[in-house]
């Protein structure tokens, strides 16, 4: 099945991409997804990251669906 | 009436606090984030900034400022709260972000802007880049 | 550099704010009072106002409110503040008062803007009479 | 000796006046001149008082002198 990763900040700086269209198997966890991003692209490696799942944060152990989109950032920097 | 909005647009702050405040209410308390020249390292040296970019992941951004905004009025005692975050270049000087809350009593006021601000910094999915005259760098939030 | 004023024209908040912020303070925090339409009386029913009136004695106001800000400054970690107080008649919805605070860090700002807007309620000469459609009141200050 | 007073708001509408001429003996006290206003102006005996020696707020026993500006006033309600 097909997901949508979106990157944001430094991980759209360390992805080199804002945005991947990602094949994923049946049954991955949201950590699983982030360790295979980890692997995919390196500059990744030295964040700390936080994610969300259809623009809500969500559990590391979350089952990703066929068509979610998955946002992957470091600590948000607003105000 | 609440507002939470992004815009790549100058903020005007008197109309952020004009647009959220009822008939009942006597004040309103307004936090107004700015471009700041300056910057203290952690080593104490001070760092000029030339200028900010904000980006945003818009969607989720805002709907994470609307639970905010819930949040506050479970929590304090207030009418309306405005979140204005400006997104794209700033110029120093410029307005990051205004928060406003009417209530009927000043004391909910400032409590719950002073709260919506600390959680807007570790919540809302806005990353700040800042640009110095030898290169730029993405801000390290605040710690919990 | 703080400023402290008494005004009979509209009060635009935004610019009160800016000309108090510093190139290294990254916030101001903005107390902002509106001449209300609807006032709570102690035997719990609710009184319309048409429009206020604010009077002061003024070099005395000015001094008190110079005062304050002195004051603020010894007992905050705080940069500039500045202080407009509207006179006269004011339309229901016109800002009355403003308290414009910046600090390096924003809990600062915070704690100066509520001292200063409770202080300047019980220390500066400024008198405001409720006019109603019946009648018309001096109101009473706050109690300390 | 004389010396000014001034009224505002609640105190000048018990007093019917803004400001007032008056004349009184040497070492006259704040908290005598308060209680001669309250005779002369008998709107002003309902009021709890405060009130400034030369735009300053100044203690009951401070004693008056020639050219003092004296103010008289309810409790403030600005904001």
């Amino acid at each position: 099945m097909q997901i949508t990763t979106l990157f944001f900040g430094a991980t759209a700086d360390a992805a080199g991409t804002r945005e991947a269209k990602i094949a994923i198997n049946d049954g991955t966890t949201v950590r699983e997804l982030i360790e295979k991003l980890r692997t995919d692209y390196t500059g990744l490696a030295t964040h700390k990251l936080l994610f969300a799942l259809n623009e809500e944060y969500a559990e590391t152990d979350t089952i990703i669906k066929d068509g979610d989109e998955v946002a992957i950032f470091t600590a948000v920097s607003g105000g | 009436m609440d507002l939470y909005e992004l815009t790549t647009e100058p903020i005007d702050i008197n109309a952020v606090a004009r647009r959220i405040v009822p008939a009942e209410c006597g004040a309103t308390v307004t936090l107004d984030g700015y471009a700041r020249r300056f910057t203290r390292e952690k080593d104490g040296t001070t760092r000029e900034t030339e200028y900010l970019v904000y980006e945003a992941y818009e969607p989720m951004a805002l709907k994470e400022m609307a639970k905010l905004i819930e949040a506050a009025r479970l929590k304090f005692e207030i009418s309306n709260v405005g979140i204005v975050h400006r997104l794209g270049r700033l110029e120093i000087g410029e307005t990051s972000v205004v928060i406003s809350v009417a209530a009927p009593h000043r004391k909910a006021a400032f409590a719950a802007c002073e709260w919506l601000i600390k959680e807007l910094k570790h919540t809302v999915p806005i990353w700040k880049k800042e640009v110095y005259a030898d290169g730029e760098a993405w801000a390290e939030g605040e710690s919990a």
